[in-house]
């Protein structure tokens, strides 16, 4: 029977039902967590026998860049990054190759043999978004859905500078569903339209060139605009000043923004179940906190800022971050804040790739190693740690790397090892510069978070952070059968011997997708079907009619006809609106 | 003589090409051309015809010239064709593009006849099938 | 010392891959052993036997074995590919990659070797008696590290992108270059006894090219600073007169690269 | 019928906004808005020359078959070769692409593309230093300086100036030409330098020397006397085009063949590159290449994504590789490393040099095309073609990367096939009916 299968005995860990490694029995039938199975669906059923072993629902990763226009340019740019790292092709697999920036086979198969079911891409250039969709859907083993880049798009910085709060909202409404994309990404608010001119803002009060509107005014009216559509999501932020010493302070004061603005998702699906309110509260979702928390104010005193946001964010309860962690090694830095790689290429004279988007963004690409012997990016390891730590309670925080930005995805259960075991932090402090001990705190942390922390911090709340806990990241009856079984035996488990815990992070005994085993031992078995989520947010039907006639107006600017913008379905694998209801 | 081959598009080359008209007469006019500037043309005789030869004299091939204004000395120019490609060089400096800007090659006047696009496949490629 | 010969019997209508073919993996194996290791040719892997005849046993270690390839090999690549120690002597002319990202050991070409020769290669020694292609001791596509150590001495000429991206060891041609000599290098040391047609160090910011014959389009970036002679680096010497240059300064990395050129052969310049 | 905002199918510009009146009673289609390129391609849909009929080579002649028949054929060629090669051309959709590449993968052969002849050392330029680009429309809205380097945008994409790149009324650029300085370097007087203000006439082969000693001036520094013979332009024309661009507020840089196709090949695209990167710590400045193919950038794109690498893909080892010089097509076929070939969308034999092409027709060939060509003449079996944009759906990437989904606005022609993809899929399907016989 396809997607029943019974899991037995495991040590199980789904924060958002409270269950903290009890020793239980998972049953899912046709795709889904149920209470039990009947007696004629045991007889045939796929048994796991999960003794020993720790049992957590599958992998959600809230923030990383898997698909699209500047993935490929990172791709394109790299064969360095990929000849000497590949897999070949099996019966039942693709080839594919590259460390940092894989094919998008590869990344699949990566992300689930780790335990990974859901992965959302972190931005999507409106314009792009066919590209975006078109590698999604060739990207096997995991549900995905991306968000919309919008911190800096004309037509919406034109209504704000306008007050056109009711069009600016249909305009949002209409690109979500015009792009089949989520939530709204917000990338250096107002700065990177003035990297169309080679400049950038450095201030929430400082209007960009022409359109006069500052990134105050774009994360104010974002954050409400986001809440009065109902949107699943909180506004996701990438800060200004991104990646310079002392931007911390900045990034700070942009959490303060949305303190007033009230959470109002406004989804119809149907809610697995689960104890905890799986619903999210939060008004802002700050991404890669490590790298808008830079300290000091040159690179010659660079320290950690971390403690500036993550107090904040321990005082606050309107803020949830990824971490953005650095493991070290290879990288390939990606954003769509152009201008904060145009600096990072001043400071490396790398190889270095822009891509400004007419209208709408723009991005920037340039591989990075991160060295342990570097002064800065020991910092930067230790402050994405100190990310983490630092803030009290784990369903406000988010472990990611900013794949591949502080390293690829692949370097999870690294970071998982160093979370949990502070020997494993302390053996690297023996191994990278001092200013790791000497320019952050993180030597004096002796938290170790244990299982359930780290089930928190990478499925329960990426899922519900995003929305997306009403079948993500719990094993809820009703949720998704998406299920990670790693060989981790939670009794026997030494953090001092983080090595194993490593080990058993890279590669799950099993993964489960939807009720079938798709990856088991880090081989790929199965290659199930996949969803690809987007927000259909229904608005005032006046408003978007006024406002396309603008948009048509205004498109002249474009270089492409209104009519070939939209993203078709066919772009899309299994197309899964999530009906929003906004505010009216 | 001895020059530079240039080679490229033209807009009727792109017009024919695109048009599937490769089989023309209208083609074989187009792009079976050798362009040069006066001066070499004059030092050639102000021949109708030359034969661009490659550089190791393994391929030749028979073109009309035109003579004009927009060459140097030293330089031709044949639209971007299959006559181009029988002189253009093979190597690729290992880059798997082939020399299509600048591979040097002889031009001398001829009275060979002039294949078309047909005629030059079969009769040079397919060892005249 | 154990002598391992293979004899080329044919069969190169495609080209082979063969980067089994060194002393670490002959090591420790017979003559029977090493037939049947397997070589690739187009997405077949086939005995190593069905190309070539093999006589002799490998020695104990990569040290103690030599491989004599007794013949012309230009459609077999990837000899001696990150070999680590032992000795392939190739009696005629190598395919591509021949040494590539080699650690250690030596490899003797007697005849030309194709493309690739030494790419990334760390340590050891390749000497090639005729003439090369391009991208001897270079970086991979889109690395700016090529190699890193070891020398690579060409008796005839090389074509382009001669150690591009070197950022350590020596590359000495007896013949002469045409494109991209040291293209970009960081360090190391590249000596070009004959000519080179255009663009010698460019785009370099760090090491040191010597060209001794004439340059017959010089690279804009570079400005002279001084004329010595007789230079000398370990054991390679460069007799004569040379213009000391130094650049790229089209690469905004303060021209720490150093380029010596023939006083003689470069009067011009 | 009347069909409005079809897209052209020819070259890299993409062009979304070609009306096109088709007329099935009499044949004819009228054309509105499309280059004579274009105009010429849109005539195929009605055209006599149509490949209508799959055709094979038996004993040297040519006789029609089924498609049942011709799919036998072709699929037992790439079955029965030890190492075939793929050039999956780009005036096909990246769908039908796809396609051909997982053949190649299953197979274990060798894919290419157009890329390779046009402009693959572009691509590996960018691979050496990245590239500072961006969509076309910021030159439309922003640019006030615009630089054709080595490419004749006239005559390669002749819609280019006026939807792009020099005419076009932009947001800050309402006045289009008048706003904009204009700047051609080519060793040809073609049409384009000729509408151009300044016409750099540089020596053949030179522009990397140029662009050397430009960024040398740029570094503040005086570049070497001898680059003025090298290059055959005065000292004081590199250092005045230098300051016309860091006075500029956006300069849109559009390198064509001519810097990525002569002696240096990706090196001069690579100093190029190096050379706008700099550029930007004075002003805006932007790169691109004017694609001449209409998909040659989607097939980048789409085996970048799905293998790791642009073009010149090798899956002998059962995982990809790729190294242009070995891996490439013209190569290949010069060293004669492949036994078959399959060739879609792209007339290769014409455009590659003759001993590839000479050995191109030694090899069984498969080729599928819409009209006679010579790579069709030479071929053992011939595939009749599906005209994208025109006959199916798809997409194309277009100069600047962008992809544009193209829907059709009559059928296929053909009962057997609804697009060139639909044909690869059938073929897929004997391949691997036969291999795993």
């Amino acid at each position: 029977m396809a997607g029943t299968i019974a899991i037995k005995n495991g040590y199980v860990y789904d924060p958002l039902n409270d269950i903290n490694g009890e020793m239980m029995d998972i049953f899912i039938k046709d795709g889904k967590v149920v209470t039990e199975l009947s007696g004629a669906d045991m007889k045939d059923v796929k048994e796991i026998d999960a003794k020993g072993k720790t049992v957590m629902p599958g992998g959600v990763d809230s923030h990383s860049h898997v698909a699209g226009a500047k993935v490929n340019v990172g791709r394109m740019m790299r064969p360095e990054d990929h000849y000497k790292h590949y897999q070949k092709k099996t019966p039942l697999t693709h080839s594919g190759c590259g460390y940092s920036v894989p094919s998008v086979y590869l990344g699949g198969y990566e992300y689930s043999k780790m335990g990974y079911t859901t992965v959302f891409e972190a931005a999507v250039p409106p314009m792009e978004a066919r590209h975006t969709h078109e590698e999604m859907r060739s990207t096997p083993m995991l549900d995905m859905g991306g968000y919309l880049v919008l911190g800096n798009n004309w037509f919406l910085m034109r209504y704000l500078k306008e007050g056109d709060v009711d069009k600016a909202a249909a305009y949002i409404a209409w690109m979500m569903r015009t792009h089949k994309t989520y939530g709204i990404k917000c990338v250096n608010p107002a700065g990177v339209e003035n990297w169309g001119w080679g400049e950038n803002v450095s201030a929430l009060d400082q209007a960009n060139i022409h359109f006069e509107v500052t990134p105050e005014d774009m994360i104010k009216s974002l954050t409400e605009l986001n809440e009065k559509l109902g949107i699943p999501m909180p506004v996701h932020l990438h800060a200004n000043n991104l990646g310079h010493p002392g931007c911390w302070e900045i990034t700070r004061d942009s959490l303060k923004i949305p303190k007033n603005v009230k959470a109002k998702p406004n989804t119809d699906v149907e809610w697995a179940e689960t104890k905890k309110n799986a619903k999210r509260h939060e008004s802002v979702y700050l991404t890669h906190c490590q790298f808008n928390a830079f300290g000091g104010t040159s690179w010659r005193d660079f320290e950690s800022g971390i403690k500036g946001i993550t107090d904040y964010v321990n005082s606050n309860d309107h803020v949830v971050f990824d971490s953005g962690c650095v493991p070290f090694g290879d990288a390939t830095v990606m954003t769509g804040d152009g201008p904060a790689i145009h600096d990072l290429y001043m400071l490396t004279g790398h190889k270095w790739s822009n891509t400004d988007v007419e209208c709408e963004c723009g991005s920037g690409v340039l591989p990075f190693e991160y060295l342990k012997g570097n002064p800065v990016h020991s910092v930067q390891w230790a402050m994405g740690l100190e990310s983490l730590l630092y803030v009290k309670d784990a369903w406000k925080t988010i472990m990611t790397t900013d794949s591949p930005n502080g390293g690829p995805f692949t370097k999870y259960p690294l970071i998982i090892a160093w979370l949990m075991s502070n020997k494993a932090r302390q053996d690297t402090f023996d191994e990278c510069h001092k200013w790791a001990q000497d320019r952050t705190d993180l030597a004096a942390e002796t938290r170790e978070m244990d299982l359930f922390e780290i089930a928190t911090i990478t499925r329960a709340n990426p899922a519900r952070t995003i929305g997306m806990s009403y079948r993500k990241g719990t094993l809820g009856v009703g949720a998704d059968g998406d299920v990670a079984i790693y060989d981790i035996d939670p009794k026997k488990l030494e953090v001092n011997d983080y090595e194993s815990i490593v080990r058993g992070f890279e590669n799950t005994a099993y993964t489960v997708k939807a009720g079938e085993v798709v990856s088991q031992m880090g081989e790929i078995v199965a290659i199930p079907e996949k969803n690809t989520f987007y927000s259909d947010i229904a608005t005032d039907a006046d408003d978007e009619k006024s406002m396309l006639a603008d948009v048509k107006k205004w498109f002249k600017y474009y270089t492409i006809g209104f009519d070939r913008y939209p993203t078709p379905d066919k772009y899309l694998a299994n197309p899964t609106p999530i009906q929003v209801n906004a505010e009216k | 003589m001895e020059a530079l081959l240039n080679t490229g598009s033209t807009i009727d080359e792109g017009r024919l090409a695109k048009g599937g008209s490769k089989y023309t007469d209208d083609y074989t006019k187009e792009c079976a051309v050798c362009w040069m500037c006066a001066e070499d043309f004059t030092s050639l005789g102000c021949p109708e015809k030359v034969a661009v030869i490659s550089r190791d004299r393994k391929y030749s091939v028979a073109l009309t010239t035109k003579v004009t204004e927009a060459m140097r000395s030293g330089q031709v120019f044949i639209p971007r064709s299959i006559w181009a490609n029988v002189v253009v060089e093979p190597d690729t400096f290992s880059t798997g593009s082939p020399r299509y800007k600048g591979s040097p090659v002889f031009v001398e006047p001829t009275d060979d006849e002039i294949l078309s696009a047909e005629e030059l496949v079969t009769k040079m490629y397919m060892g005249g099938e | 010392m154990a002598d391992v010969i293979l004899k080329p019997i044919g069969n190169f209508d495609l080209t082979v891959e063969a980067e089994v073919v060194t002393p670490d993996n002959f090591a420790g194996k017979s003559a029977d052993d090493i037939g049947k290791l397997l070589v690739w040719q187009g997405p077949e892997e086939l005995p190593l036997a069905d190309f070539f005849s093999v006589e002799g046993n490998g020695g104990s270690s990569a040290e103690d074995t030599t491989i004599i390839i007794d013949g012309e090999i230009p459609r077999v690549k990837r000899i001696g590919q990150e070999m680590t120690g032992g000795k392939v002597l190739i009696k005629g002319s190598a395919g591509m990659h021949v040494g590539s990202g080699m650690l250690g050991g030596e490899i003797i070409v007697e005849g030309d070797a194709e493309s690739w020769a030494g790419m990334e290669m760390k340590g050891g020694s390749i000497h090639i008696k005729g003439d090369t292609k391009d991208h001897v001791g270079c970086a991979y596509r889109g690395s700016w590290k090529g190699m890193s150590g070891g020398r690579i001495t060409i008796d005839g000429n090389a074509v382009s992108q001669v150690g591009g991206g070197l950022v350590g060891g020596e590359i000495i041609i007896g013949g002469s270059v045409k494109h991209f000599c040291g293209i970009r290098i960081s360090g190391g040391l590249i000596v070009v006894k004959g000519n080179a047609v255009r663009t010698v160090g460019a785009e370099m910011t760090g090491g040191t090219i010597v060209v001794g014959g004439c340059i017959e389009r010089f690279t804009p970036g570079f400005e002279m600073v001084d004329v010595e002679s007789d230079l000398k680096f370990n054991d390679i010497e460069c007799p004569g007169e040379y213009k000391k240059f130094t650049g790229d300064y089209a690469i905004p990395q303060k021209g720490k690269g150093t380029l010596y050129v023939s006083c003689n052969n470069n009067e011009c310049l | 019928m009347v069909y409005k905002n079809i897209i052209c199918p020819v070259c890299g510009g993409s062009c979304d906004d070609v009306q096109v009146n088709l007329d099935k009673k009499n044949g004819t289609i009228d054309v509105q808005n499309a280059c004579k390129m274009g105009n010429a391609k849109f005539q195929e849909v009605v055209s006599h020359h149509r490949i209508l009929k799959p055709t094979i080579r038996e004993n040297g002649k040519v006789k029609d078959v089924s498609w049942d028949e011709a799919l036998e054929m072709a699929a037992d060629i790439l079955v029965n070769s030890k190492k075939p090669f793929f050039f999956l051309g780009s005036e096909t959709s990246c769908e039908a692409q796809e396609v051909g590449l997982h053949i190649a993968e299953y197979l274990g052969g060798l894919a290419d593309s157009n890329a390779t002849i046009c402009h693959g050392p572009t691509v590996m330029g960018i691979q050496e230093s990245g590239m500072v680009g961006a969509t076309a429309g910021q030159a439309k809205n922003r640019a006030d300086m615009i630089v054709y380097w080595g490419v004749n945008a006239l005559e390669s994409m002749p819609r280019h100036m006026s939807r792009y790149g020099v005419f076009p009324r932009g947001y800050w650029t309402k006045r289009g030409r008048f706003d904009r300085t204009m700047v051609t370097v080519d060793p040809r007087v073609t049409p384009t330098a000729a509408a151009s203000d300044l016409h750099v006439q540089l020596n053949p082969n030179s522009d990397y020397e140029l662009l050397s000693a430009m960024f040398t001036i740029l570094n503040g520094k005086e570049p070497h006397p001898s680059v003025e013979e090298i290059t055959g332009v005065p000292i004081s024309v590199m250092k005045q085009t230098v300051e016309m661009m860091k006075e500029s507020n956006f300069v849109a840089i559009y390198v064509g063949l001519g810097v990525s196709s002569s002696y240096g090949k990706h090196r001069n695209i690579e100093i190029a590159l190096n050379f706008v990167k700099e550029m930007n710590n004075y002003t805006k400045c932007n790169i691109g290449a004017l694609r001449g193919h209409c998909n040659v950038a989607g097939f980048n794109q789409l085996a970048s994504y799905l293998y790791g690498y642009p073009f010149g893909l090798d899956f002998t080892k059962g995982y990809p590789r790729y190294n242009p010089g070995e891996t490439t097509c013209v190569d290949l076929l010069r060293e004669k490393d492949v036994d078959a070939a399959f060739v879609m969308s792209a007339d290769l034999m014409d455009h590659i040099p003759a001993e590839s092409a000479q050995y191109l027709a030694d090899i069984p060939m498969i080729c599928l095309d819409i009209a006679p060509c010579p790579s069709t003449t030479a071929a053992e079996v011939v595939l009749p073609g599906v005209i994208d944009a025109m006959e199916c759906d798809g997409t194309f990437y277009r100069l600047d990367n962008v992809p544009v989904y193209f829907e059709p606005f009559t059928d296929s022609p053909f009962s057997e096939t609804k697009s060139n993809e639909d044909t690869l899929k059938q073929l897929f399907a004997k391949v691997k009916a036969k291999k795993e016989a």
